[in-house]
């Protein structure tokens, strides 16, 4: 596969390191009530889907910067790349 | 001055040459690296910065430039690798202390100077040698180019300059990647 | 029919004539007493120990396309009992041991073929936890044997012993796992259900469940509605999709792991290798070809399909274990899709919905634990208790810290 | 004998010697084995797999089923070669496979008498009683019986190599469509890569004998490719097939660079796997016929009919001096008439067409079918019966077979394409998504004239440059061949009982589809899976379309519904070797050596892997029998003045910036806001489910930067895991993060002179003295007057002990001094084992300890967990499951003999306890002799560990015959209180 990282262009997507589910930047509060509950759901409980699936690959071998990709997981097509730290800060993450 | 005397990566107290066909795959033992990575909120400052140190601006994405005494090449996002020539005989004026002390809260800098060994290659038939060695497209490596590769599981970066194209590896397995270097330009040449 | 070499031998003399379709291929009845979603192995041996132990047999299995095409028909059909901890030995055990008896018990001859496993030791750490889970097997009843690398040696003269990045130093053999014959299995299956009664429906999708105040009461499906007194889901690979048509998120993604066959050689291999400096493991097949594999390709897919940097790690493995390997010809390359669960062990559970059933999970290991999976899913359908060396495959254990983690990988499905 | 004295792209200049079943012939330069086997009127070639039926060539290509030979000997012995694409060198050794004793005379062909009981599917059916037999009796036969070539199980002694190309265009196959689009793309200046499987470019336009323009198809063929190989911006790999399709425009292909010579030269490869990545392809793999079948349709002459031609045309070579073509269209005639050309005889067209058309100088009997075959080991005869019924024989020595030609769709198939029925050429044409980037174009798109080809191959290039923003312009194409595809389908001959093959290899014939069908196989997988249809090394490139249109035939369905089984990478097998390439042998992984590398051998050390490093295991000096006494020795020196130790290999973090404590805070489970400058910390890493991931210490160097150490294992992920951290967590935390594990050399000097050695190195004016630079100190110091170095006071041993790190370069120096300096000191170096030992004595967890499945708690470190902050895994260390308090706990163990050894991986139990799972308590992480406590001692995870001390429990081992008892103990056997340390 290619994944055309958003600064080094087009790359082979075995120098990538995958983690998986995008929503993994979303980490609950670990101080918070419900906190238990909230990491089960956090640490176990990924998206799964046939079709288009947002997930996080590492540029191990490259820049070592955190991508978020938009792959098809039927037809491995990618549609978006980007920064998962650009998308972390758009989420409202920040210290 | 201390007394301690430096090996090469290859473990040796010269640097090794090999030449196979067109092509000549020298060590250069003698150079000082270390790496700038701009403070938070400091991109710009620090780029501006690196500039005037370098003498010529920072590079850009997978870019590397060179200046009249230090060269650099980009890593990362708002992060590079500064080389110049690794002085021997005056450690207090190291790289990355030299640097530190230009860039300030700027930047975050490590020395990298014992981190990797440098292969410089040169020749005719670059192409033919690396296409063997990694998956870089070297009809687009135009000089000024720099890029992190895999060669034989090893990351490196290759940098494409106007003398031929240079490889840093991790300097633990300087072997295996010149054997691998070796290899493979005995199988193209 | 019963088949034997003697029935063989009468067909011959006329013609082949008398022999019949190896199960029915009925239309949907509107009810069952139970329906299994997924006609692959794990599915059809519910349905045949439901109708056999359990005297269900007013049972349905239900195949989106045809039975067997699932991942009981693209792995490497390999079978073990070798694994370290007590939430999983014990299950795989009982599975060895219903493998042992599978062809006499279904009439089916699927060429069960206990050649030895060996998992090959390259370091001393490695040996340390190679003892620690012999040992585990052996308190469990199953059989183990630390082999020296001399012995391995002798066993294996063609291995990398002297010219290796990472030297052989021994291996862990069970001497009762090998390998079957992977179609014969489900074939095998959906016969002796079917001669039970049981309906194995091809070509039959579910789209939906029907659920009515909490409780599963009939599947949608391509071929219309179905009742059911209770549902079971056995659809490793497509768990989560199927599942959300029930609304549950499972701890589980889909990858890709790819097999290998090469071109049929005459016999090299007596056993199953297990490289233990990499990703390759190897048998030889009966007809001869060496069917190998390695590692998944490590990325969330639903393409039955990888790609090349797997396919030249496994063949770095193999020549790195098996220097004469270099001219020997693959043959062909497939994927299946694997339910890699977060621990990396299985579910055999109820969910949360009365009457809706869950197997799956099985990661890369699925096809071993066939016969066993079959036989606790049926017991959990029949009696809507857990079998007690299944009791450990619960939904909650995560939710509970109780993980099943053979490789200590933690919650990152692609690792394990 | 059999080669026709004029044509062929042979040099008859140039004779070859080979050797076939050790019998000698000659062949010219250009001839493949078969070719050069069929001159020397060798038709005999191979024995199928499961009947060991006699068999010939069936084609002229990588198709082959039945030619299949072993190549070579020795280490190269390469089994089942096929003759049809094997080029003929001086000197090839070839030899015939699957048979025994001989090729003519087979004890297996015993098989073929048998074959009524041997039917598909048979050994379901059988072979169950008793059950035990099976491994022992019938398995062993048939494995023995199975299987087709051998091979020696000696290693390769070729190298093999892999690349990587990219270009705009990748064309498949040269043919006239991959010509004309190579043509297209290399004058537009577009960067093309042209790969073909065969020797010599062309395709079919090498083997027909029609003209394009004013020359024959093979010279307009060979000037394309000139000029091809005149553009820099055009690469020709010949020998080259493209094996799969894989995601993204990213090809394999395999080019065989010294397959076509006795031995690759000197250091270059015998194969390279290119990766090709591609912005397009246009795939132009043209199409492969396919056979009818009729009774005994399988005996040596009986062959393709475009094979036929194709030997006569490239090759000069007849496979008999009489022949006869069966055809069901009238690509079969053609056959015919270019034999006639060549002045073989062509006895008769058999064509099953009714209104077949009428061909001149040769009796074509239309309507008529070849109903049966004769000759033992070769062709003799042929039982024709024609339309009116009437029967009769025909002697000829070879029968080409046309039953229409396959379009090549196997490359469109191998992600989503799926292949469409096309009625119009009664073939599978490609369909479905194609992988992306792809188009086909002539042949292998059903496209079968060759004008035909010749545009479509020039507008798929113009399409694929459109795609990519270039422009291009059709060349000038010859005026060719445009005649129009005539074919009614025939699949099989009916109404016999003999045997007619579909699948020459595997011997699967029309009445194995027909039982197939009956007992239910009717899906195309259970087909192919029940009879082994399709499941050769060809895998059914000649053969699935036959057994699929019997299915259909039988099912009533139409072929189109019926549909085909999947395509699957490889296109032809490849070689296991190319797909490793370089990385095999000592070569398979890189490996890491240590700065003290090259000392270490001068001192004879026995080294160890960890990870891809190469570790000093222990140094054995002059008089020592065994490890043992090494690594007594050096831990008793160590522990009784000092000893030194490499420990570059632990990872090496920096961590910079504003934020880089509070960080820290987040990553670790204990606390590190609060560490002092100058001080170092021990920390656990937890994952985010609660286990421990990995331990090693930070130094605080500044406020703002700290240097944090990972086990030499984990330091990969442990990197990964902090960039995750950084980016995706917190990005707003002013941190950077870069590896310096191998920017630094690092040794251990540890125990009780360890300070008076570092003075004597260290520069005078930094202060060693315990107030000056106490436990758990750090700072950048110089040493040997004036390089810089770096101090840590740390012990992993237990004793007074520090680490000093140098800059790499200086490693090999430092430890040289360190040595020398230490001589007073009777200094001595240790390596891994010594160092296991002493950890393990003091109780440090290690990565037998931190394997991925313990907690904190179950370190004996549930303390550090702080639950007054938010940090990665402490929430989930919570969890019911790993709170249990009878949980495992990590305890030390002592043999109650100290002589009796404990074992790693020794389970727990109680004393007396029977050796049930039932019983288990625990188990032993790491064991070894103590020459401290002169005993034996281990530890190890027991339930409720922590409430044991004292008790006497059994560490038993059957797996290797120990069973020791044993006295749990607190597991820090050697200064529990830390007071040397601290010395």
């Amino acid at each position: 596969m290619i994944i055309n990282h958003p600064l080094l262009g087009p790359c082979d997507a075995q120098e990538f390191t995958y983690l998986g589910d995008a929503r993994l930047i979303d980490r609950p509060d670990g101080m918070a009530g419900d906190a238990e509950d909230a990491f089960y759901h956090y640490a176990y409980l990924r998206d799964n889907p046939a079709g288009e699936h947002r997930e996080l690959w590492f540029h191990e071998q490259g820049d070592r910067s955190w991508l978020v990709v938009t792959r098809n997981t039927v037809t491995h097509q990618i549609t978006s790349v980007e920064l998962a730290r650009d998308v972390a800060r758009k989420q409202g993450r920040g210290v | 001055m201390h007394d301690l005397a430096p090996l090469t990566a290859l473990g040796s107290s010269a640097p090794q040459r090999d030449t196979i066909g067109p092509v000549t795959i020298t060590e250069n033992p003698d150079r000082a690296l270390a790496s700038v990575a701009a403070r938070l909120g400091q991109d710009a400052a620090c780029t501006k910065a690196l500039a005037s140190v370098l003498g010529t601006s920072a590079p850009d994405v997978a870019q590397c430039v060179q200046g009249p005494a230090l060269g650099a090449f980009w890593m990362a996002q708002h992060c590079w690798i500064v080389d110049g020539p690794y002085d021997l005989d005056d450690p207090q004026t190291d790289l990355a202390a030299r640097l530190k002390a230009e860039l300030g809260d700027m930047a975050s800098v490590t020395d990298q100077s014992g981190a990797w060994v440098r292969f410089d290659v040169h020749g005719d038939g670059l192409g033919a040698l690396f296409e063997r060695l990694c998956n870089l497209d070297m009809a687009r490596m135009t000089d000024g180019t720099a890029r992190r590769t895999m060669i034989d599981h090893l990351g490196c970066f290759v940098l494409s300059h106007r003398g031929g194209n240079t490889v840093y590896g991790p300097r633990s397995s300087a072997q295996s990647l010149h054997h691998a270097l070796i290899t493979a330009a005995r199988s193209a040449f | 029919m019963r088949y034997s070499g003697f029935k063989i031998l009468k067909e011959a003399l006329s013609g082949h004539k008398g022999w019949t379709p190896a199960w029915r291929n009925p239309d949907p009845k509107s009810h069952y007493d139970i329906v299994i979603i997924g006609g692959g192995g794990h599915g059809l041996a519910t349905a045949h120990y439901l109708a056999s132990k359990f005297s269900q047999c007013n049972v349905a299995v239900l195949e989106k396309g045809w039975i067997g095409g699932g991942n009981v028909g693209r792995n490497t059909t390999i079978i073990r009992s070798n694994y370290l901890l007590d939430g999983n030995e014990p299950f795989y055990e009982f599975s060895l041991k219903l493998w042992e008896g599978l062809e006499q018990d279904l009439n089916y001859n699927a060429m069960v073929s206990q050649r030895g496993i060996l998992n090959l030791i390259h370091s001393d750490a490695q040996r340390d936890a190679f003892i620690r889970r012999g040992n585990g097997m052996i308190l469990h009843g199953a059989g183990a044997e630390l082999l020296s690398a001399d012995q391995v040696r002798r066993e294996y003269p063609f291995l990398n012993f002297d010219d290796a990045r990472f030297p052989i130093k021994g291996g862990l053999a069970q001497r009762r796992g090998g390998t079957v014959r992977h179609d014969a299995v489900a074939w095998g299956y959906a016969r002796a259900a079917d001669s039970r009664g049981v309906d194995i429906i091809q070509n039959c999708e579910v789209t939906g469940f029907h659920i009515e105040n909490g409780t599963c009461v009939g599947v949608e499906t391509t071929r219309g509605y179905i009742g059911a007194g209770k549902v079971g889901v056995a659809v490793a690979g497509n768990s989560s999709r199927v599942m959300a048509q029930a609304g549950m998120r499972l701890p589980i993604e889909s990858h890709v792991l790819q097999a290998f066959v090469t071109e049929g050689l005459k016999p090299v291999l007596p056993g199953v290798i297990t490289f233990g400096a990499g990703h390759f493991y190897c048998s030889q097949s009966d007809k001869g070809g060496l069917v190998f594999g390695g590692d998944i390709d490590g990325y969330n897919s639903y393409a039955q399909r990888g790609n090349l940097p797997v396919i030249e790690d496994v063949a770095e493995g193999g020549m790195a274990l098996f220097p004469g390997l270099g001219r020997v010809r693959l043959l062909r390359m497939w994927g299946g899709v694997m339910d890699m669960s977060m621990d990396g062990s299985p579910i055999i559970d109820r969910t949360h919905i009365d009457g809706l059933y869950f197997n799956g999970g099985w990661c890369y290991g699925g096809f071993k634990a066939t016969p066993a999976s079959g036989w606790c899913f049926a017991h959990l359908l029949a009696t809507d208790t857990p079998h007690d060396v299944a009791k450990a495959y619960r939904f909650d254990r995560f939710r509970r810290g109780r993980m099943i983690d053979e490789k200590g990988m933690g919650a990152q499905p692609n690792l394990h | 004998m059999n080669r026709l004295p004029t044509g062929g792209q042979i040099d008859r200049t140039t004779r070859l010697r080979f050797t076939f079943d050790g019998l000698p012939y000659y062949g010219h330069a250009g001839d493949t084995l078969a070719s050069a086997l069929l001159a020397n009127g060798v038709r005999l070639m191979g024995r199928s797999f499961k009947y060991h039926r006699p068999r010939g060539v069936l084609s002229a290509g990588s198709e082959e089923p039945n030619a299949l030979v072993q190549l070579r000997k020795g280490g190269r012995q390469e089994p089942n070669t096929r003759a049809t694409v094997a080029e003929l060198f001086d000197g090839l050794d070839a030899a015939s496979q699957n048979a025994w004793p001989g090729l003519k005379l087979d004890a297996l062909a015993i098989n073929d008498r048998l074959s009524n009981f041997l039917t598909a599917g048979f050994y379901y059916k059988t072979f169950m009683w008793p059950a035990a037999f099976w491994e022992k009796l019938y398995e062993p036969i048939i494995r023995r019986a199975a299987g087709l070539g051998a091979i020696t199980t000696d290693a390769d002694p070729d190298g093999y190599d892999r690349g990587f190309l990219h270009c705009d265009l990748l064309i498949i196959g040269a043919g006239p469509a991959g010509l004309a689009a190579a043509l297209t793309a290399g004058r537009a200046g577009a960067c093309v890569i042209l790969a073909d499987e065969d020797f010599c470019m062309g395709g079919r336009l090498n083997v027909e004998t029609h003209a394009l323009g004013d020359q024959s198809g093979a010279d307009w063929a060979a000037g394309v490719v000139a000029e091809l190989a005149s553009l820099p911006n055009v690469r020709l790999l010949a020998r080259t097939t493209v094996l799969g399709a894989f995601d993204h425009g990213i090809y394999a292909a395999v080019e065989r660079v010294a397959d076509h010579l006795g031995q690759p030269e000197q250091g270059k490869p015998r194969q390279i796997l290119w990766r090709i990545y591609s912005g397009r392809a246009v795939l132009c793999a043209g199409a492969i016929e396919r056979p009818i079948a009729f009774a005994n349709n399988d005996r040596p002459g009986i062959m393709l009919a475009g094979a036929m031609r194709a030997y006569v045309n490239r090759w000069a070579v007849t496979p008999a001096q009489t022949v006869a073509v069966f055809t069901n269209n009238d690509d079969g005639h053609r056959t015919a008439r270019d034999l006639m050309a060549q002045g073989v005889d062509v006895a008769a067209i058999i064509d099953t067409r009714a209104d077949a058309p009428a061909c001149d100088g040769v009796q074509v009997m239309a309507g008529a079918q070849v109903v049966d075959s004769s000759g033992r080991l070769g062709l003799k005869s042929i039982t024709v019966r024609q339309a009116n019924g009437q029967e009769h024989r025909l002697s000829i020595g070879a029968l080409g077979v046309s039953g229409g030609w396959n379009p090549n769709v196997a490359l469109s198939s191998h992600q989503r394409g799926r292949p469409e029925w096309d009625d119009a050429i009664a073939a599978f044409v490609p369909g479905g998504a194609l992988p992306q980037g792809m188009q086909v174009a002539g042949a292998a798109l059903g496209q079968f004239s060759t004008q035909g080809a010749l545009a479509a191959g020039a507008g798929a290039a113009i399409q694929a440059l459109s795609d990519l923003g270039k422009t291009a312009q059709a060349p000038d194409l010859p005026m060719a061949e445009d005649g129009e595809v005539r074919i009614t389908p025939f699949w099989h001959v009916g109404g016999t009982k003999a045997r007619a093959w579909l699948d020459f290899q595997n011997d699967v014939t029309v009445k194995d589809v027909t039982l197939a069908h009956q007992e239910g196989f009717r899906s195309v997988e259970h087909l192919k899976r029940y009879t082994t249809l399709g499941m050769a090394t060809d895998q059914g490139k000649t053969s699935n379309m036959g057994g699929l249109a019997v299915m259909a035939e039988l099912t009533g369905q139409s072929i189109a519904q019926t549909g085909t089984t999947m395509f699957r990478p490889p296109y032809t097998p490849v070689a296991l070797g190319a797909l490793a390439g370089r990385s095999v042998g000592r070569d398979f992984r890189p490996t890491r050596l240590t700065p003290s590398h090259a000392w270490a051998v001068e001192q004879g050390a026995v080294f160890v892997e960890a990870g891809m490093w190469l570790r000093a295991q222990y140094f054995p000096r002059t008089g020592e029998t065994g490890w043992r006494q090494s690594v007594d020795r050096e831990v008793r020196a160590t522990r009784g003045s000092v000893g030194v130790c490499d420990v570059t290999t632990l990872g090496k973090i920096d961590v910079q910036g504003r934020d880089a404590a509070a960080f820290l805070n987040r990553i670790y489970c204990n606390g590190f806001a609060k560490l002092a400058v100058g001080r170092v910390r021990y920390g656990l890493m937890l994952r985010e489910d609660g286990i421990a991931m990995d331990d090693g210490t930070a130094a605080r160097l500044a406020d703002d930067h700290f240097v944090v150490t990972t086990t030499t294992a984990n330091a990969v992920a442990v990197f990964r895991h902090m960039e995750f951290a950084r980016q995706c967590l917190w990005p707003d935390m002013d941190v950077q993060l870069i590896s310096t594990t191998e920017a630094w050399a690092q040794f251990a000097v540890a125990g009780p002179q360890s300070r008076a050695l570092l003075q004597k190195i260290v520069d005078s004016e930094f202060d060693l003295s315990n107030d000056g630079f106490p436990f758990m100190a750090c700072g950048e110091i110089t040493v040997c007057s004036g390089c810089p170095a770096r101090l840590f006071r740390i012990s992993f041993s237990g004793e007074l002990a520090y680490e000093i790190a140098v800059p790499t370069r200086y490693g090999d120096a430092l430890m040289r001094r360190l040595m020398d300096a230490g001589r007073e000191f009777d200094v001595t170096p240790y390596g891994t084992e010594a160092l296991g030992v002493m950890r393990i004595e003091k109780g440090h967890a290690a990565g037998n300890e931190l394997n991925g499945q313990t907690t904190a708690l179950n370190l004996g470190m549930g303390r550090m967990v702080s639950d007054k902050k938010d940090s990665i895994g402490a929430v989930l260390s919570r969890r019911e499951g790993l709170q249990e308090e009878n949980g495992l706990r990590m305890v030390g163990f002592m043999p109650t003999s100290p002589q009796d050894r404990v074992i790693a991986g020794a389970h727990l139990l109680e004393k007396g306890a029977a050796l049930r799972a039932a019983n288990d308590l625990g188990y032993v992480t790491s064991a070894c002799y103590s020459p401290t406590l002169d005993s034996y001692i281990a530890i190890g995870f027991l339930k409720a560990g922590d409430t044991r001390l004292g008790d006497v429990l059994r560490a038993a081992s059957p797996l290797t015959g120990h069973d020791t008892e044993v006295t749990v103990v607190s597991p820090h056997f050697v200064d529990p209180d830390g007071g040397r340390l601290r010395a």
